[in-house]
Parts: C-alpha cells; sequence; structure tokens
C-alpha cells in the first residue's frame, strides 16, 4: 500500500515535468496514474487488516476505506480522460495535473488513514490541492469559499483530532474514538467536531453554499471529481463519527426518537433539510453544472442520513448510494463538460437541442440523470428504495417525507437540462459542433455501463456492503442471488429489469409493427399556425419551472447570510483597526495609559 | 384539376375508414363568427360526442379542419400551415357561405371568396350562419363519406399540389421577413 | 578565546570600523555575521561573566541553547536578509550592525538593566532603518512609543532592582515570587507593557501597521523576520525567569494577547493591501506566541516563532520585491503577478501555507503542539478560539494566495492576456536566497519532529519557572 | 421465471387495457349524463386509439420515438407488477416503492418524448405534469411510509390481503380514515383528474405534452393514459380498499372507484398548478402527518 | 519625597504625550517623561546622610551607609540612551517638515 502512495507521489512529479515539457501528454498520464491506482487498490481486496507505515504517516486496509477508496478512483480515472482536452483553457496545466493526483493522494490516504493525525493531514491536502485546481476555473471567489467553508470543517477536525489524542492518549483511530464510551460528555464535544466537518464537505445545509459556487466554476474536467469524489470524502467522516466512534452509545440517555438519540436524529433532520433545500434550489437553477451541484447537496443529504442511521436497510442503502451518486453525477457532469467543451457554454437557456449532434453525450447524460433520480433499472433506484425501506420501518416519518420530496423533485430538476441541453430546437450556431471525442466518450461509457450493473446487479456491491456491516456488528443486508431481502420488503433487480426490457420490447414490436413516421423538422412544430424563424426563440429552456418557483423565489438564501457574516467580520476588523492602530501617538500613549490603570486598579483589589 | 380517382380501397383502410369515421376530431379555425354555433352543437341539445365527435387541441391530433368563416390573405397563410400540419387522411370542411363564395364582404381586397382553390374542401356548410340542425347534418354527410371512402381531399391536394401552391403564391403574393414579428 | 561575548562586540567593532571604511559597510556586516555563525558554533554553552564584577555589578551572558537556537535564527535571518536587500543594504550597514549587536546583546544578555540599553540599542537602529520607508511620520509614532516603552521597561527594571537587590535575570522569579502580589504587580506590569510595545500587543503596538504595512524589501524582512523573533525570544524569557504572574496581570496579559491575535487576524481580513495584510497578521502570530509563553508553553512558542520569523520573512521578501517593482500592493493591482514570477509565487505559497498552518509544512507541526499544548493547561475554549481565528487566517492568506496566481476576472477563466507585464521584482541572486529560506522551510515541514526534538532541548533547559496561569488563576 | 410469466404478463397488460378502456368509454357516457347529454358510444375509447393508430404519423427525431416508447414499454412493466386480486404474474415484484419508481419511467420518458418535439407547450405542459407530481406525490407517500411503517411491509399484494376476511371494515380506508382520504384525493392528481388536470389544459396550452401527437404516437398516448390510470386506480384500491378476493369484486371495486373520481372531477373547475401544489401541501399533506404521527407516536389506527 | 517629584514628572511627561499634536512638544514631553524617570532611579538608590560609595583612605571599610552607585550608573546610561532617542526624534520631525511644512501631526494627518 505504501507502494502505491510512492507511486502516486512519483507520478504526480512526473506529470509536472511531462506538463511542462507537453500539457497533453501530463494529462494523459494521469488517466495512466489513475488507472494504476485503481488496479492496484483493487488488488488490496484480499488484504483487510493490513497495516503499514510510512514515515510518520500509518495506514490501515479496512473493508470500508477499500470501498471508498475504489469509489473515488474510479471518479478520478474516467475524469482523467477529460483532461487532456482542457489543458489549453487552463494557465496552469502543469500545477493542474500534478494537483490532480496529489488530491487523489490525499483522498485514497484518508481513507486508508489508521490514525487521526495521517487522517487529517491528508485531509488538508485533499482540501488544498483540489481548492488550487477549483481556482483554475472561472471564479477565484468560488475557490475562497470552498476553502473557508472546508476549513471551518478542517479547523473542527483538528480540534477533534487533537482532544481525542489528548484525552485518550492513542491516535489509532479505533482505539482512540472507542475511548468515549466511557467518557461521554467529552464524547458528544468531538462528535460534534467530527460531524461538523463531515457535514461541511458533504456540503449538507448549512455548509452547502461551497458546492454550487465550486461545482459550478470548476475546471469542467474536476466539477465530476468534486462532486462524485472529494464530497465523499465527508461521508467517510461521517461514518467515522457514527459507526467507529460510539455515537449510539454516548448519547444512549440522550431522549429517542423512534429509537435514534436526539442528536444524531438532530443531524438527520439536517439531512432532510439539505435534501428539500438542495431540491428546490436546483430547481431554480439556470446553470447545468450549478444544477448538478445543487443536486449533489439533496443527494448528500440522503447519504447522511443513511449513515446516520446504523441499521441493516438505511445504512446500506446510504453506502451504496456513495456509489450510485458518485458514477452518476460524475456521468452527469462530464456530459455537461463534453457539451460545454463544443459550445463553450453551460447556460441551459444559451443550448438547445446538442442530441441532433452528440446523440451519446445525451444517452450517456440521461442513464445517468435516471440513475440520479433514482429511477429503476438503474442504480440510484436500489440505494434510494434501501433508504426508504429503513426509514418507513423506523419510522421517521418526518425524513421519509423528505426523501420522498428529494426524489420526487429530483425528477423536476434532472429533467431540465435534459430538456433545455439536449431537447428541443438545435440554434444554428451550434449546427457543425461534433460528438465528443473518442476518448472522452470512453470515459463517459464507462460510468454508464456502471450506473446500468449496479441497477442490475447490485449485490455486487451489496456484498462489500454487508461485510462491512458484519464488521462493524448490525444486521447486515441479505443477498441472495440476484434478489435483495430485507426485513420489510424485497426486490430482484434483475427480475424487475427484464421486466421492463419485456415490456419495452412488447411496445417497440407494436411500434415497427404499425405505419412508418415521416421525419419532421423541429422548426415544424404547432405554433397556433403563427410562423417562428428562429430556433433560440422556440427553444423553451429559460425559467422552466417559473410558476413553481414563484412560490418560494422569497425565500431566504444562505449565501447572504455567510456574506453579512464576513461583513461583520470584516467591520470588526475595521473598528480593532481604526480603534487601537490609529496613527497618532496621543493616542498610543493613552492605551498604555489605560492598560496601566486597568492593572493597577484590578491588582489592588 | 385532375378527376377523383375510383374508390378501390384495401382492407386495411376499410377498417380505417369505419374508425376514422366514428371518431372525427376537428380542428375549429375559428376565423370568423361562424364559431358561434359549435357550442350548442357539442352541448347538450345536440351533443356531437354521440356521434364520436369532439375538438382537438392541435392540427397534430386533429382528422378534420373547420374554417367557421371568412379568411383573409392574412390568416390563410396560417389556414394552410395548420392544414400541412395534419395527419393524413385529414378533413377539410368549409362553414358558412363566406367560404364558398366570400359572403358579404366578397369584394374586399383581403377576403378569400372560394377556399377549394387553396385548400381541398371535402365539404361545405351553406349559411350564414348555419344552424346546429345543419351542422349536425352535414357531419352526418361527412361520415358516410368517409365510411364510403369518398372524402379523398387529402389525397387530391398531394396530387395538385402544384396547382394548390400556385394558386396559393397568387393570391398571397411574396412574402417578406422582416423579423420574427413583421413581415 | 570562543566566547559568546564576540557575538556583541563584533558587530560593534565593525560598525565603528565601517563608519571610518564606508564603503566596505556591506562587507563588514556579512563578515561579522559569518564571523557570528562561527562563534556560535565553536562558543562552548554556559554562563558567561564580563570583566570579573559579581553581578548584579558586573554584566553577565547566558549562552544556553535556548539562546543559541534564537541566535542562530537571528544570524541567519539576517544574513539573508542583508544579502537580498542588496543596495539598501549597503546604505544602512552601519546601523544594521549596530542592530544585530543589539539584538545579540539582548537575546544573551543575563541583566535586567543590560537587557533595557540592549532594547534600546535596537530600537533606535530599527527607528533609523524605519526611515527608509520614506514615512517619516510614521517613524516618528513609533520613535514616540517605544521611547516610552523603554522608559517604562526600565522603572520597572529599576523597581525590581528596589525590592530584590539584584538585577540577574536568571532565577530572578524565585526572589520576586516572594514578595507580596501588591508589590510585584507594578514592577511586572511596566515589564511587560515596555516590551509589549515591541511585541506589537494589542492595544499598544499600533505603530506596526504602518511601518510594516510600507515597508521595503529591507524594513519588511528586518522588522518582521528579525526583530519580531528577537522580541519573541526576549518575552520567553523574561516569561520564564523574570515575570511572576498573578490572576490579575496573567489574565490581562492574557486577554491582550487573545485579543491582539483575533482583532490582528480579523484586521488583516479585511485588507485590501498586502503589506499592511502581512503587517496585521504579524501582529496576530506574535500574539499567538505571546499567548504560549504566557501560558508558560515556551516549546510550541519557539516553534511558531520559528516557523513566523522563516514564512513571514519569504512572504516579505516576495510581497516588497512585486510591490517595489509594480509600484503597486493593492489587491488589484498585483492580480495575476505570479504568473511571470512562477519561483517567487511558490516560494509565496510554501511560505504562507505554513503560516496557516496546513499540513506538510512546519507551521501545522507548531500548531498542533500548540494546541496540545494548550490542552495539558486544561483550558479548552483557547484551543477552540485559536483554531477559529485560524479559519480566518486561512480565508485572507488564501484569498491573496488565489489573486496573486489568477490573472482572470471575477467569473471568466483565466487567460494569458490579463497577464501583468513581466518586470523584475528580484533578480536572480536574490531569487536563489529566497529560495533557500523556503528551502529550509519546506525541509523543516518534512521532518517536523527532528526540528522539534532539537528545540524541546533548548526550551526544557531554560524556562525553569513552572507555574502556569491557569495554575495561578485556579488558586 | 419462465415463459409463462411472460405469458401472464401479457395477458396482464391487454386485459388491463381492455378493462380500463371499456370503463373509460362509460364514464365518458357518465360525463356526458351528468351534462343531460347522450353521450358516445361505450366502445368509443376503443375506436378513438384504434383510429390513431391507424393515420399516418410524424416523428421529431429519434428521442421522440424512443421516448413513446420507453413510456409505454414503462408503464407496460408497471402493469405487470401490478397484484389483481392477488394474481401476479412475477410474485415477489409488488413492492410499493419498485412500482411508483417503474411508474416514473413512463412518466419521464413521455416528458422526454414531448419535449423531443421542439414544442414549447409540450414543455410548459411537462413542467406542470412534474410539478404535478412534486404535489400529491408527497402527501400520498406519506400516508404509504406509515402504512408499511403500520404493517411492516411494502408489498402491495399483502397490503392488500391484511385488509381482506373482516369486511369492508378491515380496509386502511376506514383504519386510517385521514390516510384514504388524502391518496384519494391524491388520485385526483395522478390521474389528471380536474381539478389537477392544469398541465394538459387544452385551450392553454394546446394539451400540453400531447401537442405534437398525431397518428400511432397519439394512439400509444392514448393506451399510455388508459394504463396508468390502471396502476393507480389499482393502487389506491390495493392499498386502502382491500383488493379484491376476486377478480370480479376487484373489477366492481374498481369500477365504483374510477366513476366516484369520474363523477367528482366532472363537477371541478381546475387548479393553476401553484394553487395545486399549496393545496396539496396545506391540506392533504397536513391530514397525511396528522395520521403518521398518530399512527407513529400513539400507535391508532391498528 | 524626591520619588515624588519623579513620579509628578512623569505624569507630566505622560499628560504631554496624551495631549500634544505638535512634533517638537512631544519630544519635549517625552524628554520630561525621562527625566521624571530618572529621578526615580536615583531616589531609588538614595541614602539619606549617605557617604559617596568611594573608597578612599579615610573611609572605613564597614561603612554602611552610603548611596547604592547602581542605579546612578543606570542613570548615567538612561540619560545618553534618551540623548540619542531625542536627537533621533529631532531629525525626524526636522524631516517631516521638510516634507510638510508643519509640525503639527493634526495637520499632517495619516501618511499613506
Amino acid at each position: 500500500m505504501t507502494m502505491i502512495f510512492i507511486f502516486l507521489g512519483l507520478s504526480l512529479l512526473l506529470s509536472y515535468v511531462l506538463s511542462r515539457k507537453q500539457p497533453t501528454l501530463g494529462a494523459y498520464f494521469t488517466i495512466i496514474a489513475s488507472l494504476a491506482g485503481l488496479i492496484s487498490v483493487y488488488l488490496l481486496r484480499n488484504s483487510v487488516g493490513v497495516t503499514e507505515s510510512f514515515y510518520y504517516l500509518n495506514f490501515q486496509i479496512t473493508t470500508i476505506g477499500w470501498y471508498f477508496a475504489m469509489i473515488l478512483l474510479t471518479v478520478y480515472f474516467t475524469s482523467a480522460f477529460f483532461n487532456p482536452f482542457w489543458m489549453d483553457e487552463l494557465i496552469y496545466p502543469a500545477a493542474y495535473n500534478s494537483l490532480y493526483l496529489l488530491s487523489l493522494v490525499g483522498t485514497i490516504g484518508l481513507f486508508f488513514a489508521q490514525d487521526l493525525m495521517t487522517l487529517f493531514i491528508c485531509w488538508e491536502t485533499a482540501v488544498w490541492s483540489s481548492m488550487l485546481i477549483v481556482q483554475q476555473g472561472k471564479s477565484r471567489q468560488a475557490a475562497w469559499v470552498y476553502f473557508v467553508i472546508s476549513a471551518i470543517g478542517s479547523m473542527s477536525t483538528l480540534f477533534a483530532v487533537l482532544l481525542t489524542m489528548y484525552l485518550s492518549g492513542t491516535s489509532e483511530i479505533t482505539g482512540a474514538l472507542t475511548y468515549f464510551t466511557t467518557a461521554p460528555v467529552a464524547g458528544a464535544l468531538v462528535f460534534g467536531a467530527f460531524i461538523l466537518a463531515g457535514l461541511t464537505k458533504i456540503g449538507i445545509f448549512p455548509f452547502h453554499v461551497w458546492l454550487p459556487l465550486a461545482h459550478g466554476s470548476a475546471p469542467h474536467t474536476f466539477s465530476p471529481v468534486l462532486s462524485g469524489g472529494l464530497v465523499k470524502m465527508g461521508a467517510y467522516i461521517a461514518y467515522l463519527s457514527v459507526a467507529v466512534f460510539p455515537a449510539y452509545q454516548v448519547f444512549g440517555d440522550s431522549l429517542k426518537i423512534q429509537g435514534v438519540p436526539l442528536p444524531i436524529y438532530g443531524l438527520m433532520i439536517l439531512g432532510a433539510a439539505s435534501i428539500v433545500y438542495g431540491t428546490l434550489r436546483a430547481i431554480q437553477q439556470e446553470d447545468a453544472k450549478r444544477l448538478l451541484a445543487y443536486s449533489s447537496v439533496a443527494n448528500g443529504g440522503y447519504i447522511l442520513i443513511g449513515i446516520l442511521m446504523m441499521d441493516q436497510m438505511a445504512f446500506a442503502g446510504g453506502l451504496m448510494h456513495l456509489l450510485n451518486h458518485a458514477v452518476a453525477s460524475a456521468a452527469a457532469f462530464l456530459a455537461i463538460a463534453a457539451v460545454a467543451k463544443r459550445t463553450g457554454t453551460t447556460k441551459m437557456s444559451e443550448l438547445g437541442g446538442i442530441i441532433h449532434r452528440m446523440p451519446i453525450t445525451y444517452t450517456v447524460y440521461l442513464i445517468a440523470i435516471i440513475s440520479m433520480a433514482g429511477i429503476p433499472p438503474m442504480g440510484g433506484f436500489v440505494s434510494k428504495w434501501l433508504i426508504f425501506q429503513g426509514l418507513s420501518e423506523k419510522g421517521l416519518i418526518l425524513l421519509a417525507t423528505a426523501a420522498a420530496f428529494g426524489s420526487i423533485g429530483s425528477y423536476m430538476y434532472v429533467f431540465r437540462p435534459l430538456s433545455a441541453v439536449f431537447l428541443g430546437q438545435l440554434a444554428p450556431k451550434y449546427e457543425h459542433i461534433k460528438e465528443a471525442n473518442p476518448v472522452m466518450v470512453t470515459a463517459m461509457l464507462i460510468l454508464t455501463a456502471m450506473s446500468l450493473l449496479l441497477g442490475v446487479l447490485p449485490n455486487l456491491v451489496l456484498k462489500t456492503i454487508a461485510k462491512i456491516q458484519i464488521e462493524l456488528g448490525i444486521n447486515p443486508i441479505i443477498v441472495n442471488g440476484t434478489a435483495t431481502l430485507t426485513e420489510n420488503g424485497s426486490v430482484d433487480m434483475l427480475q424487475v429489469f427484464t421486466v421492463f426490457g419485456f415490456g419495452f420490447l412488447l411496445i417497440l414490436i407494436l411500434f415497427m409493427v404499425l405505419p412508418k413516421s415521416r421525419r419532421v423538422g423541429l422548426m415544424d412544430t404547432y405554433t397556433s399556425a403563427e410562423f417562428i424563424h428562429t430556433p433560440e426563440l422556440l427553444h423553451y429552456g429559460h425559467s422552466f419551472y417559473a410558476p413553481f418557483e414563484r412560490l418560494y423565489e422569497k425565500w431566504p438564501s444562505v449565501l447572504p447570510l455567510y456574506k453579512r457574516m464576513s461583513m461583520k467580520l470584516s467591520e470588526l476588523g475595521e473598528w480593532a483597526e481604526s480603534f487601537f492602530f490609529h496613527p497618532d501617538p496621543n493616542r498610543a500613549v493613552l492605551w498604555i495609559v489605560v492598560v496601566a490603570i486597568v492593572v493597577i486598579i484590578g491588582g489592588a483589589q | 384539376m385532375h378527376e377523383v380517382q375510383k374508390n378501390d380501397r384495401s382492407l386495411w383502410e376499410v377498417v380505417g375508414d369505419y374508425f376514422r369515421a366514428n371518431s372525427i376530431w376537428m380542428k375549429w379555425y375559428c376565423t370568423g363568427c361562424g364559431a358561434i354555433e359549435m357550442p350548442p352543437t357539442m352541448t347538450s341539445r345536440f351533443d356531437m360526442e354521440q356521434l364520436g365527435m369532439g375538438p382537438m387541441a392541435t392540427p397534430r391530433q386533429a382528422d378534420v379542419l373547420l374554417i367557421t368563416g371568412y379568411l383573409s390573405t392574412k390568416t390563410l397563410r396560417r389556414v394552410i400551415y395548420s392544414y400541412e400540419q395534419m395527419q393524413d387522411p385529414k378533413y377539410v370542411v368549409g362553414f358558412g357561405s363566406c367560404t364558398l363564395n366570400g359572403g358579404i364582404y366578397y369584394d374586399s381586397y383581403a377576403t378569400i371568396n372560394q377556399l377549394d382553390k387553396y385548400l381541398p374542401v371535402d365539404l361545405y356548410i351553406a349559411g350564414c350562419m348555419p344552424r346546429p340542425e345543419a351542422i349536425m347534418n352535414s357531419f352526418g354527410e361527412l361520415i358516410e363519406m368517409i365510411k364510403k371512402g369518398e372524402a379523398k381531399g387529402w389525397k387530391h391536394y398531394k396530387e395538385n399540389h402544384e396547382w394548390y401552391k400556385a394558386n396559393q403564391m397568387d393570391s398571397l403574393g411574396e412574402v417578406i421577413i422582416h423579423d420574427e414579428f413583421h413581415e | 578565546m570562543w566566547s559568546p561575548v564576540w557575538l556583541i562586540v563584533l558587530p560593534l567593532l565593525m560598525a565603528f570600523i565601517s563608519v571610518v571604511i564606508k564603503k566596505q559597510q556591506y562587507l563588514l556586516l556579512n563578515l561579522s555575521i559569518l564571523l557570528n555563525l562561527a562563534v556560535l558554533y565553536l562558543a562552548p554553552q554556559g554562563m558567561v561573566i564580563i570583566g570579573g564584577f559579581r553581578p548584579p555589578f558586573g554584566i553577565s551572558l547566558n549562552f544556553d541553547r535556548y539562546a543559541f537556537i534564537s541566535l542562530l535564527l537571528i544570524q541567519v535571518l539576517m544574513l539573508f536578509a542583508t544579502f537580498i536587500a542588496g543596495p539598501l543594504a549597503k546604505k544602512y550597514g552601519t546601523v544594521l550592525l549596530v542592530l544585530l549587536a543589539g539584538i545579540n546583546g539582548m537575546l544573551l544578555t543575563n541583566d535586567l538593566f543590560n537587557l533595557f540599553v540592549m532594547i534600546e540599542v535596537v530600537s533606535i537602529a530599527s527607528f533609523i532603518i524605519s526611515t527608509s520607508n520614506g514615512k517619516f511620520t510614521h517613524t516618528f509614532h513609533y520613535l514616540i512609543l517605544a521611547s516610552v516603552g523603554g522608559v517604562f521597561f526600565l522603572l520597572g527594571a529599576v523597581m525590581v532592582y528596589a525590592y530584590t537587590g539584584t538585577l540577574v535575570v536568571q532565577g530572578l522569579f524565585a526572589t520576586l515570587g516572594q514578595l507580596p502580589n501588591a508589590i510585584s504587580l507594578i514592577p511586572m506590569m511596566l515589564i511587560i507593557l515596555g516590551l509589549a510595545v515591541e511585541l506589537k500587543l494589542m492595544p499598544v503596538g499600533s505603530w506596526a501597521k504602518n511601518i510594516y504595512g510600507n515597508s521595503n524589501v529591507l524594513t519588511g524582512p528586518i522588522f518582521a523576520a528579525v526583530l519580531a523573533p528577537a522580541f519573541g525570544f526576549v518575552f520567553g524569557r523574561m516569561m520564564g525567569e523574570v515575570v511572576v504572574l498573578n490572576p490579575i496581570t496573567g489574565y490581562t496579559l492574557l486577554f491582550m494577547a487573545i485579543a491582539t491575535f483575533v482583532l490582528g487576524e480579523l484586521a488583516a481580513y479585511r485588507q485590501k493591501d498586502l503589506l499592511k495584510t502581512l503587517a496585521f497578521s504579524s501582529i496576530a502570530q506574535s500574539g499567538l506566541a505571546i499567548i504560549l509563553f504566557t501560558l508558560n508553553l515556551p516549546f510550541a512558542a519557539i516553534l511558531l516563532l520559528i516557523n513566523n520569523a522563516l514564512a513571514k520573512s519569504i512572504l516579505f521578501w516576495v510581497a516588497t520585491g512585486v510591490s517595489t517593482a509594480y509600484e503597486t500592493s493593492s489587491m488589484k493591482g498585483l492580480r495575476g503577478v505570479f504568473y511571470n514570477h512562477r519561483i517567487l509565487g511558490i516560494t509565496f505559497s510554501i511560505a504562507s501555507l505554513s503560516l496557516v498552518g496546513i499540513p506538510l509544512f512546519l507551521g501545522f507541526y507548531a500548531k498542533v503542539t500548540a494546541v496540545m499544548a494548550i490542552f495539558t493547561t486544561g483550558l479548552i475554549w483557547i484551543p477552540v478560539v485559536i483554531l477559529a481565528t485560524a479559519i480566518i487566517e486561512g480565508a485572507y492568506m488564501m484569498k491573496w494566495l488565489l489573486q496573486l496566481w489568477s490573472p482572470a476576472k471575477e467569473g471568466h477563466l483565466a487567460s494569458t492576456e490579463e497577464v501583468p507585464e513581466k518586470r523584475e521584482a528580484l533578480n536572480m541572486t536574490q531569487i536563489v536566497a529566497v529560495c533557500l529560506v523556503a528551502l529550509i522551510l519546506f525541509v523543516f515541514g518534512l521532518v517536523p519532529q527532528r526540528v522539534g526534538r532539537v528545540l524541546s532541548v533548548a526550551s526544557q533547559a531554560e524556562i525553569s519557572q513552572v507555574e502556569t496561569v491557569a495554575e495561578g488563576g485556579g488558586q | 421465471m419462465t415463459l409463462m410469466n411472460f405469458i401472464y404478463g401479457f395477458l396482464a397488460v391487454l386485459g388491463a387495457f381492455v378493462f380500463q378502456t371499456s370503463l373509460t368509454g362509460i364514464n365518458r357516457k357518465v360525463t356526458a349524463r351528468l351534462q343531460k347529454r347522450r353521450g358516445p358510444k361505450w366502445y368509443q375509447q376503443f375506436i378513438d386509439i384504434f383510429k390513431a393508430f391507424s393515420k399516418s404519423s410524424i416523428t421529431h427525431g429519434w428521442v421522440y420515438d424512443f421516448g413513446a416508447i420507453m413510456a409505454l414499454g414503462g408503464i407496460a412493466a408497471t402493469v405487470i407488477f401490478i397484484p389483481v386480486a392477488g394474481m401476479q404474474a412475477f410474485p415477489g415484484l409488488d413492492n410499493i416503492f419498485v412500482i411508483s419508481y417503474v411508474l416514473a419511467v413512463g412518466m419521464l420518458g413521455m416528458a422526454m418524448s414531448a419535449a423531443g418535439s421542439g414544442n414549447p407547450w409540450a414543455s410548459i405542459g411537462v413542467s406542470r405534469a412534474l410539478t404535478n407530481m412534486l404535489a400529491y406525490d408527497i402527501p400520498f407517500m406519506v400516508v404509504v411510509f406509515t402504512l408499511i411503517y403500520q404493517h411492516n411491509t411494502g408489498s402491495v399484494s399483502e397490503l392488500a390481503s391484511i385488509q381482506q376476511g373482516v369486511g369492508i371494515l378491515g380496509w386502511n380506508f376506514f383504519k386510517l380514515p385521514l390516510g384514504g382520504i388524502v391518496s384519494v384525493i391524491a388520485l385526483f392528481g395522478m390521474l389528471g383528474k380536474k381539478p389537477f388536470d392544469s398541465f394538459i389544459a387544452p385551450a392553454e396550452i394546446a394539451s400540453g405534452p400531447m401537442v405534437e401527437y398525431g397518428g400511432k404516437q397519439l394512439g400509444m398516448m392514448f393506451t399510455l393514459h388508459e394504463l396508468m390510470t390502471f396502476i393507480e386506480v389499482s393502487l389506491i384500491l390495493n392499498l386502502f380498499f382491500g383488493g379484491g378476493e376476486t377478480l370480479l369484486i376487484y373489477m366492481v371495486k374498481y369500477a365504483i372507484l374510477y366513476t366516484f373520481t369520474n363523477i367528482v372531477s366532472g363537477v371541478m373547475p381546475r387548479f393553476k398548478i401553484d394553487q395545486a401544489v399549496t393545496f396539496f401541501y396545506k391540506v392533504p399533506l397536513g391530514l397525511a402527518f396528522i395520521q403518521g404521527l398518530l399512527v407513529i407516536y400513539l400507535g391508532w389506527g391498528y | 519625597m524626591i520619588q515624588f517629584a519623579g513620579i509628578a514628572l512623569i505624569l507630566i511627561g505622560i499628560y504631554g504625550l496624551m495631549t500634544t499634536k505638535h512634533m517638537i512638544k512631544l519630544i519635549i514631553a517625552l524628554n520630561v517623561l525621562e527625566l521624571g524617570a530618572n529621578i526615580f532611579i536615583i531616589s531609588v538608590g538614595f541614602v539619606k546622610n549617605g557617604l559617596a560609595p568611594i573608597l578612599t583612605a579615610d573611609v572605613p571599610s564597614d561603612l554602611l551607609n552610603f548611596v547604592d552607585p547602581l542605579p546612578q550608573a543606570m542613570v548615567l546610561t538612561a540619560i545618553v540612551i534618551g540623548f540619542g532617542a531625542t536627537a533621533l526624534g529631532l531629525a525626524v520631525a526636522r524631516k517631516v517638515y521638510g516634507k510638510y511644512q508643519t509640525y503639527d501631526l493634526s495637520v499632517i494627518g495619516g501618511e499613506e
């Protein structure tokens, strides 16, 4: 395992050197390096429990770490296919390539970290290296907000890590965290600090502000990594703080709601809030990437709720949703990136009819959103189904309602880019664009195939998750052939897929039997007999859900709150500056006297 | 003008004509005052739904284009556009005497006097304006025509496309498009 | 033969010589620093009594590990600072030599009054150096404040003498501790206030904003990387050996230090001017060091001082270099400047990441050590404040990094067309020197534990006082 | 999974189509009677659908066709999942979430096909339809969660069979009256009946998603509508009205339920889409929550 | 008694530093402050009726009431340092005057 880190470390240097000579070469090298990483981590699947040390960093292979690392590597690997085509848009291509690999090293290190210090070091490495990548996109502000929100998480983790190390006297994760079984008060503090990091990184309401900014304006090739990959670091922290950290024991005495301790329930409510908020905001967006970013906020809520449940179904659902969302979201972002590469924009109202030029990209996007919306037979369905089953089994009705809202609301927002970007009239200025480059198409098809495979044969993954559940000592999800069984329901996705295919086949036959249709252009549509000559005007891509949006357009947004907070801090700084740092010697002397008097009076008492 | 061809339908067409005769969906092109006679025809006294007839929202869905009144040169273009958007087999019904001969404004520069020069009218309903009784009666006629396969205006239009186009161009003249809303 | 006295005498001697042969000032300066380094390496550690007088009539020098570490840091940074400042340093060669002698004396001396003298020497030298900013009102402001601070320190020292009859620094706290609180209160307050001016402690450090904020390639590094750690070390010595804190003075000092840290970072957060940002950052960091010294956690404080000195020197070199070259230090004017100055950019990034305390850099080790050390005092709220403030610190440093690296307008992809034209900020040799310091910082970051081991010896060797504010407060 | 399953499945689709289409025709007559008209023949709906199939058609590109096939295919597959009077083509696949999500395949296919026609009215219609779905589904889902919690199963056929055998009072509609009312109101939304039919408003947005369909695609959309109606009514029937012990009872109950909705909607005006959302989130959602809290926290409803 | 004189001078000096904006007056106030401090220091070592701390043949070696010489030595140094600072301050003030033609800091304001 150390070898993987050394290899990736060397390859990031190599990719820097190569990129200095020829940026594209270095970018292609990132594909090879991440593939090598993927394969070598895959080969570690049987060596669970092995520990290794590298300098003062300690690593251990765990099933859950392996699972997370595989997800991350998949996303990095597929997104790397896009890197070579964006080199000319970046002003620091060499830095991009090497930071790309550096953030990969950081994230994998996080998942394999054995001690808390290693955990934190890897965490920070991933954060700042990805922040430096984000700044190469459209917005510095976004990168900054990303860093600041992450820093809130980092600093709270650091606090938790150090306090844990101080109190427990050990830094080994499991040993240190299980210490709190006997110290619930300090445990609550550490839990709060730890989970805060998870919340900021998953982008849970109200810490979600960085997601739309960073995802929306990062270089197009890096948005999939941010959404599909780096967000999952937060999920890992959430996992640590509820599964490894004995959260249910620490809060064992607190008020319970349907068997869930109140603090954890409160966090789940935050997850539910981010589902609802993310959904509503995603519906409003005019930019495809920002829309997908808000969908990540919503999906982060599912993941958080699932992991916090720590039961047979929802926990498995949460862990599986990680993978499903990573794959689907990466595919969707990549598809949008491919479109942006050809058209130069991600604004939905400026696009339209891209399907006529990029049908494969369209298919990729379609399958991605089907998975994201949780519609069978794609992967997203299984995980959402598990979460629903878990929530309704426990009777957590508020959370279940939010989950349902996010699920159905997702039809609305995922359909929006489908319709506005891909369907409808093609603007004449995009008449000559071509399908995405075969290299990009390959990456997208890999993810699409994965989405489909996960949907049809979810048990491939659920087996691993069952293993994790057994390690944690909770009731594992039961897999039986192609069927997935839970306490209150079962599903066999292969059968569902077959029946769906059967239905599709029936209708296809019916369709073929009937007379063939005449092809007409998209400008030949019913317009109340009015003549329209401009395709852009006929295409409906702006304010798609206007009546619905009107219902909540006046709702306060969170970002202004942060802005106001930042402004208040600045004002405080300004006050300090003008009050204590006045360029006037009189005042400085006055202050000396004031301090002296205060001390003397205080001391005299 | 070509002669309407002899009636030799395949079995498929015969069955199809049966369905089409019993399910007449109309697109009303309400250009003039005649449209006011349609609501009584629809509602409880005459109830045209008992014959399977009904109004439809778009020409794509409709079988019959019902032109209820005056056509000006401006609306004629729209009518032709709508007609061409309809799916075969499709039928045109001219409603009121204005579609027949221009009605009382026959001598206006903007009035279209004889609809069948521009579109293949299968059936005219005379009157100014025709009462619901007349409408029901004439639709009964149309149903019979469709059943027998005699309503072939749409085929006629295809076969004599140049002739119709020439008439249309003649009447409309050249259209110069300035922008989306001005021509 | 090899005595630490040379560390003071040599620069002073060279200073006199340099008055005579003006042309060779710069050579003499460098020569004396190099010789100092040699002396540092060769001189045996221990107490040196000068002239055979028994203290307090004579002066003794305390050359222990603590002094060694601080002197080494100062000599090295001085060497780089004078080298990089080049022509400016030539102009101020004599003054710099006096400054060096003063600082060395300050760090070595074991006599409270001698310390006052050295502080005044350093102050006067630094007044003169600060005039090279060309902003005389600011120098005047500094001069008035530092003189008042000096007088306070002197009064404090004399009162200590009056009460105890001795001026020997080492072990003074033991004698002072026997005095009643009400008596020791005033001299302690005077000593701390006197130092607080130079330490830029809020609210008496108001001179720093403009002196740092208008600095050039000489003054910036000298003030931020030589004077600041030097006074930090002196303060550490005072806290370890002299100052007896009662709850009132202790909490006042702690409160002032925390206010300095938090408000300093907040003030830095709102700056739109690179040098001013760095100025407030220095103020805030010195607050953090004082927190640690006050809590009697010298090891963490030393680490922090070293990290700050190295990082700040790099930051000031680069910042003053580019702001001189581009004739502005505003955020708008410097946007994307690192595109043409990659190496400077990388060193600046390393320094700022280390300053913020990002892992893989020395600053992280310092931060962790500090927080872990504070935990042992039982004051858990202080780490919370420190870490929360670190978010703000990270925020503004990153804002600057992003702006300096990226030439793009907000909302647009960066393009090379918007890059500011290339001007020479620092010449090749200067860049190499900056890189060397950055390399030192980077290497320290890679082997933090080794650095820590060396330093922990220093901190243990020196500080003999064990009482902490927390314990004092608990009484 | 044998061939027989598939044949049963095919028959289920066919049966559902025939049954529901006849019922639609009958209900057109019922509506006509309400309006003092004679109304069409009872098989008028068949004629309409077959006529549409018999006409020529146009296509706006492959996604227009593919969407239509996907929609109808998805809906046909969903019909196969629906348990009718205890009969299922594929036993064990009748999880409520599976059904409601496979249904979404059809919705998405239709929306895709409609938007693929490039007609702005179709897009407006789709936008309204999806908004409508968000409105009615949330209260319904809350009720479904309550049901699953109460009976500890997500299988529709099991939920139906639990209610059988104890007469009319065994129905969930009477055990969970608030939930029952909510789900019947939601049924109106699902079926797109007045007052929740603004997404196909013919005079305002030219029948919304259907605007560009003609010929065989239109026929497919009509078929889809019939099958979807069958699924939705069956779902409510199974969940709240005890399904059916035999096929006959099932059909009778079904006909009564469907005709009821039809009669009610016959005298209703139309909500604007935002009014529909507000309505659903005020009244039915509130009732559903009250029901849920009563069941989960107070144990009522058993 | 003499201590109080020193303290009074210190307070006067501080008062001057807090109130005047004139650079020269500030320097004068600073000097007053230093003078006060010096007097205070001298007073620390002062012994009433004490002798000079100089060993001569007349003075018995076990004499105890001599004046503490150390504060006096300190004051000497402090005076020198104060002189240096004053000279520098005046030079700076002169420079400022050359630039702004005034000594009044309130007129100059913050120099940017």
